[in-house]
């Protein structure tokens, strides 16, 4: 068995690395969506580990339920994405500021 | 030892994969390494003995979202070349917030200490060897959690609608052919006779 | 029969104050004079009756006041021998004084409300006088400053008289924080404010001490110096004298009735009322008599420079008032009270005799403008004559004279029979003071009534001649009389004056064609009066003040009466009592010579001895003083509090500069707000950073 | 319910209520009377109050009572210093509304809602027996205040109306703190049992000064003082009136009711503070009133010096401190009121407050000099004047807490009287320098009308303050009662029969002691 | 486990639920016509909703779903601000085109997110309601999807709502293995007996996590652009129900999860509560549009709020929700009010130079709109001032004066702005002539708010009061 710690490790560089993802990117929102895909998937990466170590299946269904939700977030936010460049004919993050202050 | 190396394996590359993603400048690059990245996580959670869970991810996410993913990223029809620049303005604050924050979890959670972790323990749905992964999660799923699962319904509802609402549009640039309203047309409708006189042109 | 006295002259002020549109002038004036003479008419039986010993005191209770934790005080009137004193002699002045403004007044137009304002005075003056407790005794003290103030102002459009009138309240103001001070420490003191009990507490405290602004100082010093520093701004004395002279910019009755018989003379009759309280500390007798003594000197030797006739009478009152206070320093209470008498009937004389020259002269003050004036108006110049007399205090030692022979002498022989402290000093600047008094007594009288006419140079008179006169022009006047306030300093005032000669009608007689007429018949009377008054009242009355053996019983215990120093005083080596007489005499032997032989000679002296002359002109700088160290200070702090410290510190620090903070932090944090994405999940992200870090670090 | 049967108390709140919410719905001429004729009703209630009213009586009169909700309840009830300050309140709104019926032209309606609005919160300020209650009212006054300056005063309307919104707030959020603790550690929100609470030492201290800071800035004491003028200045007369003339009691009332009987030792602790700030705004703002050109300001700044003699005699700690404050409150009250209306009444006509603009007045307004010569006098504290009374009283009261003190206040006299006359005698006296100024007519029948009630009383509270001291008498000698205990040692101590020869020593030992035993120096 | 019993607590789910899908078929086939039809009956089954949520009490599906007092507050206080969110929008959906039926199903969907997150007694069950709700929130923001502003308003609350998704998984995921459990109870007991650092950071995430969905600084930089972006009727409904859903989901989380490890977050709560009052305060003055302002005002408001839940006392929560009630109160009637703000065109204005001069031209929206500043700011005799008494109140109880202290010093910052509108309205003259009022219902809303808010909201003091006190109790 691999121990707990490891999978721990991994995901919080891939939870870090998620982060990062978002606010490094300036200029594609699509990059961004899949960030979160992968903060996400990090979290999964945790829960399911969680579960192993717990021997408790309910850290696999939460992964479950997570990975339902991520599916309807991406779908949403794919179409936000679509409407936002119909709009503005850019999905540049840097474009995206129209409203500050 | 082969669970050690594998878990190393698939670690390393959701890790480069991960990295990637978010550093590729040509976003169907991205995505293809965010479908390695999944890959290699599902690998990681049938280590961890969650087969089902691994399975759904792969389903789930290489075949749908990702693949929405790449779709969208095509329809966009997006000027990739422009898109190449660089990260610039919060680079590298970015980068040292993040590896602080990382070094900061893996220290926080312990990782390095001598002794295992101290985690908590479960009793609300204990693992029974005897019963298969997936029979298990099922039979969770439609009786504790059959509210929640009804309600994960909702979710994927909404966002349908929501897709919808936002993406679907009436096409009022397209001309269909309207049958009816072109047999109904007469000659004397369409046809007019007029004598110009000349220099005044023809008032249509 | 004390409350109509009283009230009387203020429902008089009330009703000529308020409805003085709608009634009219005469009635006004009827009805205040009618008022002033029924209260005199009144108070001598009072006074009589001390006299013949028939009455004693009483106290007549008419309201509650104040009843504040053991703070009590009420409305009520005093009738002793002291008040009736003052009745008297209020009472009398003022119904006089009102008589004789029916004509001085009779060309100003608001004649209603200065009558109005001389009754408000009376009433004051009354209160002041009938006062049971200290503080009923301030009210009316502030009172008389408050109708003073109007009438200083009473021409209110001349800015010299507006701001004579300001000048006039603030000094006496300065006074007033000592009497209120004072009050204060009696109350702490005695618990209670009612005179007779502090008089009877009063021994007990002796030798006590109390603190003070940090300091342990002596119980009664403090008291009686606190008390006496609110007489010295009410009567003029040294350091708080500027306004006095000042003063003499209301109307001349004014100056007669409020700046030398009665309110001036509040601060004696004070030291007086609480003279057993002032016996308890010789500290505060010996400052009484210092400043009562060096005031004497002092506004004598002003009084000797000066052109305008009326400040050489205010300067003779300052120093006069010198003489009452000296006298009550060194114990001798009786005599200040005589003088007060007598000089209140002398000076009213001096200043309503004053008040006819200059309406003869068609208002120009300046002595240097008269001259010969024997003639063109005798009954004025007798009554002027009676003043001056009893002023200089001429009389024959053992045979009688006139008031002030009685009472100034006696001042300066008790002075030297009294073994205070400072008796010698006061006893020498009290013969000092007669010589001085004497020379600018007569000095005044020869400028007026002899010599030639030197009218003609007078702008006032030229006014006159020239039909420039109209009835409300008092206000145009004044203007060239501040103009001429201060005539050029080597300008002698026995010289003939050139300044104003340029256009003037060159007549040889000097009166440049104008005739000075005799004041009417309102305006004589009260002279004459009063003239009855100056010669007679030192002698008629000196044994009810002063003798030892007959004044005890008269003031039945109401001053601090000093019997066996009365009896030293009559003791006194014989070159003493001659020596005010020959000070006297010397002072009018110099008048004379200056002023009727060598006429040249003033100029000579005033050239010779240029830097005192200017000096005394310009009466010891303290104007210029006050101006130095407390007006424009005043001011210029008051600007730096201002634009400095609300605008530049306060404001700009506190409410402006938070707002600022405010204001321009949000700028910050607007800027923040910068719309990118990635700074918003940066700004996540350092958010979820710190908090890890801040439970990691805990 | 009430001790006449009656709930006289919420009547008195609900007239001016009623009538303002009517002001809203008609028209501009009606919002006058209407708001008149509630005003008027008001006031004849008070008459009513005051004569119910029994010296003699119970602490707390006309209480009534209705719990809301934990420790907050509706609680109304008076003492003798409450119905002082409330009369004054109903005596100054008939005035105010006069004040304002020509010279306010646009927005009526609103206007007399706002002041009518104002009124009701005033009373309850007064009124009010539970602490929330106190502060709601309080807190209240904020908003119409705020409106009538920012919406029918003058040029810098605005800046002013910020500054006192944002002063006075700041000032008040920090009382509500204590308050809140307050009731908590006392178990009680009834402002007649909270004064007879007795708070740990340490806590008072920090509640005596959220509380301070409240009024310090209510009252307004220096160096907190510099949004008054800028109010005075810019609002409406009648704004002006009911600001000096009401409005700042509200500090003076709040020390009376809370800081002294509630944390004694804390106000005998912070003595000096008081009486330090206090001399500092005598001197300070007097003097700064002397080099005003601005009628109002010159007002508003000797409003700051008075009521500096108003805390002094507040933390005298002894009977005539307090009585005098109080008195001196209430004539500040009619005097200040009726200053800016004089100004007012020549403002209405010539439309500048500045000094040098006019000039002469006497001659062509004599009614009008009249009554400002009056008021003038009784705002320097001439005997016979209200002004006198509050002024001596509170003095005497200060004198015998602090010698320094005394002295340095009383100097106010001196200044006050320079700076009053000074201003006289600019207005009124001299030549008519300006032609306009000196063709304004005298005072209408409507102005007459206003000022002569004001100048009644001022007199009446001159030579018969009885009438206004006996109401006090008692509740001024249980706070003196209370704190007794905490009485700071005074510089002025008389020691019997030392020796003539130690007169004038300083003893500095003895001085140490005594500022030792007064807490901070 | 009792199914019966169990569907009988979620009833007002449920009834949500399918009348959201009739409802939705009922769109499908009528099309837009059916628009008003479906608003109306989405009011009405959010009535019975609320009756619903009243009449049955108890735990729900294991330790999954609490009905206790404590989420039938929250549950009536989300449905009426729903409620209202959605009378006020045809009038302004019709203007713009977009009269959808969505719209209606869409709320209620959120609803039915929001009801699961109030009566969550299961880090699962919070999940999956607040995705729901989010989700939902999402479409809502970017529903006027033509418009830019509303678009770009759904881009970034989307992405950082997301970012704020997973920090709040990853948060409960550490919980869940530290813990070893996801529902509340167990995390409680298990929290009470020592907590490994892993836990903590746990604590830490979720609390960021939530912090996001109320927007309290430092998560609240999604909210301003929102707000703006966001169609009105819909920044109403983000302003209120969600806020509340959020709010009591946060308290239920702190005292119901980490009640026994209440220093690990108290500091959190207390630093954020302060940093939302100051910024939200400081922020606002700058501000130009009114939507923007009305953002930085609820950030404001959340700081108080939070302060409440910082006390971490009985009495705090009761606060909480006492504070909570009338914001909405006034939060609606606000936005109520810049509803009806339409420029001579018809279109909507929302910019605070709009309402220069209003009182002169519409005197009743301008003395409710002052109502609603003057409460926001704090200022008695409005009821806002109530709210601000019972949270301080609370924070002195549990002894947390200091943070009282500079909480009400700070809150002086916030009326700066409240009283820069009313100053506007009162003191300025007019430059635009705006047409007034937009419908009754419109009308109707902002006038029963501005009396809630009056002094006369004080009569229900003791009816709030007992209600929140009882929910509170639900609590500990």
């Amino acid at each position: 068995m691999i121990g707990i710690e490891h999978y721990l490790v991994v995901s919080s560089i891939l939870f870090v690395m998620g982060v990062l993802g978002i606010f490094l990117n300036r200029k594609n929102v699509i990059i961004i969506l899949m960030a979160i895909e992968l903060i996400l998937l990090a979290v999964n990466i945790n829960l399911v580990a969680f579960s192993s170590a717990l021997q408790d299946l309910t850290g696999q269904i939460f992964a479950m339920f997570v990975l339902t939700v991520a599916a309807g977030e991406a779908a949403i936010g794919l179409a936000i994405l679509v409407i936002y460049f119909r709009g503005r004919g850019t999905i540049a993050v840097d474009d995206v500021n129209r409203m500050k202050g | 030892m082969i669970q050690t190396f594998a878990f190393y394996l698939f670690a390393t590359i959701v890790l480069l994969s991960g990295a990637f993603t978010i550093f590729a400048k040509n976003p169907v690059h991205s995505v293809l390494w965010l479908i390695l990245a999944f890959f290699n996580a599902a690998g990681l959670m049938v280590l961890a003995g969650a087969e089902f869970i691994a399975m759904l991810l792969v389903i789930v996410y290489v075949g749908a979202v990702a693949v929405l993913f790449l779709f969208v990223v095509m329809m966009l029809d997006i000027d990739f070349a422009e898109l190449r620049a660089g990260f610039a303005r919060y680079l590298f604050f970015g980068i040292v917030l993040a590896v602080f924050l990382a070094i900061e979890l893996v220290l926080g959670l312990e990782a390095f200490r001598a002794g295992a972790i101290k985690l908590g323990t479960a009793t609300s749905a204990p693992v029974d060897a005897a019963v298969p992964n997936l029979e298990a999660i099922g039979a969770l799923l439609y009786t504790k959690y059959v509210f929640l699962f009804e309600a994960a319904g909702l979710i994927l509802l909404v966002a349908m609608i929501g897709a919808i609402v936002l993406t679907h549009r009436k096409r009022s640039g397209t001309r269909p052919q309207n049958v009816a309203k072109q047999v109904r047309r007469r000659p004397q409708d369409a046809v007019r006779n007029l004598t110009p006189e000349i220099g005044q042109g023809v008032d249509l | 029969m004390i409350q109509i006295i009283v009230f009387l002259p203020l429902l008089a002020a009330i009703v000529a104050g308020l409805a003085n549109r709608s009634i009219g002038n005469v009635p006004a004036k009827v009805l205040t004079t009618g008022a002033l003479f029924v209260s005199c008419a009144l108070s001598w039986p009072i006074f009589l009756a001390f006299m013949s010993g028939n009455e004693s005191a009483y106290v007549q209770p008419v309201m509650t006041w104040v009843r504040s934790g053991g703070f009590d005080f009420d409305w009520a009137l005093r009738v002793d021998t002291l008040t009736a004193v003052m009745l008297v002699v209020i009472t009398s002045v003022s119904a006089l004084v009102h008589l004789y403004s029916w004509g001085y007044m009779d060309e100003d137009p608001d004649q209603p409300r200065f009558f109005a304002y001389l009754s408000l005075f009376t009433f004051a003056m009354l209160m002041l006088v009938t006062a049971d407790n200290l503080v009923q005794m301030f009210f009316g003290w502030e009172g008389v400053g408050l109708a003073s103030y109007l009438l200083i102002g009473f021409w209110f459009r001349k800015p010299s008289a507006s701001a004579a009138a300001i000048k006039a309240f603030v000094v006496n103001r300065v006074g007033d924080l000592g009497f209120m001070l004072g009050i204060f420490g009696v109350f702490l003191v005695f618990g209670t404010v009612s005179i007779p009990e502090i008089l009877v507490a009063a021994p007990d405290q002796a030798g006590s001490s109390i603190g003070f602004l940090g300091l342990r100082v002596d119980t009664m010093s403090l008291l009686c110096i606190l008390l006496f520093i609110g007489a010295m701004g009410k009567s003029a004395q040294l350091g708080l004298h500027t306004w006095l002279p000042d003063a003499m910019e209301g109307p001349t009755p004014v100056s007669a009735l409020i700046h030398a018989a009665t309110m001036v003379t509040a601060g004696v009759f004070m030291v007086c009322r609480l003279s057993p309280l002032f016996e308890t500390s010789q500290f505060a007798l010996n400052f009484v008599t210092i400043v009562g003594a060096t005031t004497a000197i002092f506004a004598a030797t002003i009084g000797l420079v000066q052109t305008d006739i009326k400040r050489v009478i205010a300067y003779s009152t300052c120093s006069q008032l010198g003489y009452m206070f000296f006298a009550a320093g060194v114990g001798a209470y009786g005599a200040a009270m005589f003088h007060l008498f007598t000089h209140a009937f002398f000076k009213a004389l001096l200043f309503l005799g004053a008040g006819s020259v200059i309406h003869a002269m068609h208002h120009e003050q300046d002595m240097r403008f008269y001259g010969g004036l024997r003639k063109q108006i005798p009954v004025t110049f007798w009554g002027m004559m009676a003043g001056t007399l009893a002023i200089t205090g001429v009389g024959i030692v053992g045979l009688g004279g006139f008031a002030g022979f009685y009472s100034k002498d006696a001042i300066i022989e008790v002075a030297f029979a009294a073994d205070a402290p400072y008796a010698g000093y006061a006893w020498f600047m009290g013969v000092s003071a007669a010589l001085l008094t004497s020379f600018y007594s007569w000095r005044l009288m020869f400028l007026t009534f002899w010599g030639k006419p030197r009218w003609a140079d007078s702008e006032h008179i030229q006014h006159a001649i020239h039909g420039h006169h109209n009835d409300v022009d008092h206000a145009t006047h004044a203007h060239e009389e501040a103009a001429a306030d201060n005539p050029p300093a080597q300008e002698d005032a026995g010289s003939a004056p050139h300044a104003h000669a340029a256009d003037a009608e060159q007549l040889p007689d000097g009166t440049g064609g104008y005739h000075p007429h005799e004041s009417p018949l309102s305006m004589l009377i009260p002279l004459i009066v009063l003239s009855v008054g100056a010669v007679f009242a030192g002698f008629v009355f000196h044994n009810f003040f002063v003798e030892p053996e007959t004044a005890g019983a008269f003031w039945q215990g109401s001053l601090a009466f000093n019997e066996p120093l009365m009896h030293a005083m009559h003791e006194v080596p014989t070159w003493v009592k001659w020596s005010s007489t020959a000070a006297m005499l010397l002072g009018l032997l110099v008048a004379a010579l200056m002023y009727l032989r060598e006429t040249d000679a003033p100029r000579q002296v005033a050239e010779n001895l240029s830097p005192l002359y200017k000096f005394l002109l310009n009466k010891w700088y303290f104007d210029e003083l006050y101006t130095l160290i407390f007006v424009r200070p005043a001011f210029w702090f008051g600007r730096i509090f201002w634009k400095g410290g609300d605008k530049g510190v306060i404001d700009r620090f506190g409410p402006d500069g938070v707002a600022n903070v405010v204001r321009s932090s949000s700028g910050l944090a607007v800027r923040f707000q910068s719309g990118y994405l990635y700074s918003y999940a940066l700004v996540m992200l350092l958010g979820l950073v710190g908090l890890v870090t801040w439970v990691m670090v805990r | 319910m009430s001790d006449i049967g009656f709930p006289i108390l919420s009547l008195l709140l609900a007239v001016p209520l009623v009538g303002a919410a009517v002001c809203l719905f008609v028209g501009a001429s009606a919002a006058r009377l209407v708001a008149l004729l509630a005003t008027l009703i008001n006031f004849v209630i008070g008459i009513v109050l005051w004569a119910s009213y029994d010296p003699a009586g119970a602490q707390w009169q006309f209480v009534e009572r209705a719990d809301i909700f934990g420790p907050f309840s509706y609680a109304l009830g008076i003492d003798g210093i409450a119905l002082m300050l409330i009369m004054l309140t109903v005596f100054l709104m008939p005035i105010c509304i006069g004040a304002s019926w020509n010279a306010i032209a646009k927005r009526v309606p609103e206007y007399m809602s706002a002041f009518l609005f104002m009124e009701t919160l005033v009373i309850g300020v007064f009124a009010a027996q539970d602490i929330f209650l106190f502060y709601i009212f309080f807190e209240a006054g904020l908003i119409p205040m705020y409106l009538i300056i920012g919406i029918w005063g003058g040029q810098d309307r605005i800046y002013a109306a910020y500054k006192f919104f944002l002063y006075t707030l700041l000032g008040s959020v920090l009382m509500l703190i204590a308050i809140l603790w307050m009731v908590r550690a006392a178990g009680t929100a009834a402002i007649p049992e909270l004064m007879v609470y007795d708070f740990a030492p340490q806590a008072q201290t920090w509640l005596w000064l959220a509380f301070f800071a409240s009024f310090a800035v209510k009252m307004p004491m220096w160096p907190v003082h510099t949004w008054l003028p800028d109010a005075h200045v810019q609002a409406p007369t009648a704004g002006s009136v009911i600001l000096a003339g009401v409005l700042l009691k509200l500090g003076g009332y709040g020390m009376l009711r809370f800081s002294l009987p509630m944390f004694p030792e804390a106000s005998a602790q912070f003595m000096w503070l008081i009486f330090g700030l206090s001399m500092v705004a005598v001197v300070y703002t007097s003097l700064v009133a002397l080099v005003q050109q601005d009628m109002k300001k010159l007002i508003a700044y000797s409003s700051v010096a008075h009521m500096a003699i108003v805390t002094v005699g507040l933390f005298a700690f002894n009977q005539q401190g307090l009585e005098g404050s109080i008195i001196l409150m209430l004539s500040h009250g009619l005097v200040s009121g009726a200053l800016f209306l004089c100004v007012g009444v020549v403002y209405d006509r010539l439309h500048t407050r500045e000094i040098s603009r006019y000039g002469g007045l006497s001659i062509n307004m004599p009614t009008y000099a009249v009554f400002f010569l009056l008021f003038t006098m009784a705002s320097i504290g001439l005997p016979g004047t209200s002004g006198f009374v509050g002024e001596f009283l509170a003095l005497a009261g200060t004198y015998q807490a602090s010698t320094w003190a005394a002295l340095i206040c009383t100097t106010g006299i001196i200044l006050g009287a320079a700076y009053s006359l000074y201003l006289y005698r600019r207005v009124a006296f001299g030549e008519q320098k300006n032609v306009d100024a000196a063709a304004m007519s005298d005072l209408s029948m409507r102005e007459l009308w206003l000022l002569a009630p004001l100048a009644g009383a001022a007199l009446w509270m001159g030579i018969y303050p009885e009438s206004f001291l006996q109401p006090i008498r008692r509740d001024v000698s249980m706070i003196v009662e209370r704190i007794d205990r905490a009485k700071p040692a005074s510089d002025s101590q008389l020691v019997e029969n030392v020796g003539w020869t130690e007169r004038f020593r300083t003893v500095r030992e003895e001085h140490h002691e005594n500022t030792a035993a007064g807490g901070a120096h | 486990m009792d199914y019966g019993q169990s569907l009988l607590i979620t009833l007002p789910e449920i009834i949500l639920s399918i009348g959201g899908l009739v409802l939705l078929l009922v769109a499908a086939w009528s099309g837009a016509k059916a628009t008003r039809a479906v608003s109306i009956s989405a009011v009405a089954l959010l009535v019975a909703a609320g009756v619903a949520t009243l009449c049955y009490t108890g735990d729900a599906f294991g330790a999954l779903y609490s009905g206790d007092q404590f989420s039938d507050f929250g549950h009536v206080l989300i449905y009426i601000a729903a409620a209202i969110s959605l009378m006020i929008a045809p009038r302004f959906f019709q203007r713009a085109g977009l009269a959808r039926a969505e719209y209606p199903i869409l709320i209620l969907y959120a609803c039915v997110g929001m009801g699961m997150m109030v009566s969550a007694t299961d880090f699962l069950t919070l999940y999956i309601g607040l995705e729901l709700n989010s989700l939902a929130a999402y479409v809502l923001a970017s529903f006027l999807r033509t418009d830019e502003r509303s678009a770009e308003a759904g881009l970034k609350y989307f992405v950082l709502g997301a970012l704020a998704s997973g920090i709040l998984l990853f948060g409960m995921s550490l919980v869940y293995g530290f813990t070893g459990s996801t529902s509340f109870v167990a995390v409680l007991g298990s929290l009470g007996g020592g907590m490994e650092t892993g836990a903590l950071f746990g604590i830490v995430f979720v609390l960021a996590g939530l912090a996001f969905k109320i927007s309290a600084v430092p998560f609240h930089m999604w909210t301003p652009d929102v707000y703006e972006g966001a169609p009105t009727p819909v920044t109403a409904f983000f302003a209120s129900a969600p806020k509340v859903a959020a709010t009591a989901l946060t308290v239920r989380v702190a005292v119901d999860a980490f009640g026994t490890q209440t220093l690990a977050w108290q500091q959190i709560i207390i630093f954020i509560a302060l940093a939302s009052i100051i910024l939200g305060g400081v922020a606002a003055i700058g501000q130009t549009n009114l939507k923007r302002l009305l953002a930085y005002s609820s950030i404001n408001n959340i700081g108080f709020l939070l302060i409440g839940l910082a006390a971490g006392t009985q009495e705090g929560i009761s606060a909480v929700l006492v504070y909570l009630s009338i914001y909405v109160a006034m939060t609606l009637g606000s936005f109520a009010c810049i509803m009806q703000l339409r420029g001579p065109d018809g279109e909507p204005r929302e910019e605070l130079s709009d309402i220069a001069g209003l009182s002169q031209t519409n005197k009743g929206l301008a003395l409710a709109m002052a109502i609603f500043m003057f409460s926001l700011a704090g200022i008695p005799p409005l009821f806002g001032f109530w709210g601000k008494v019972v949270v301080f109140d609370a924070a002195i109880g549990a002894g947390l004066l200091p943070l009282a202290v500079i909480g009400i010093a700070a809150s002086v910052i916030g009326a700066f702005y409240y009283i820069k509108i009313v100053k506007l309205m009162y003191f300025d003259e007019s430059r635009t002539v705006l047409q007034t009022g937009d419908g009754k219902a419109l009308a109707w809303i902002g006038a029963i708010m501005a009396l809630l808010v009056s002094p006369l909201g004080y009569f229900s003091i003791p009816l709030l009061g007992g209600f929140a006190n009882n929910a509170a109790s639900a609590l500990f």
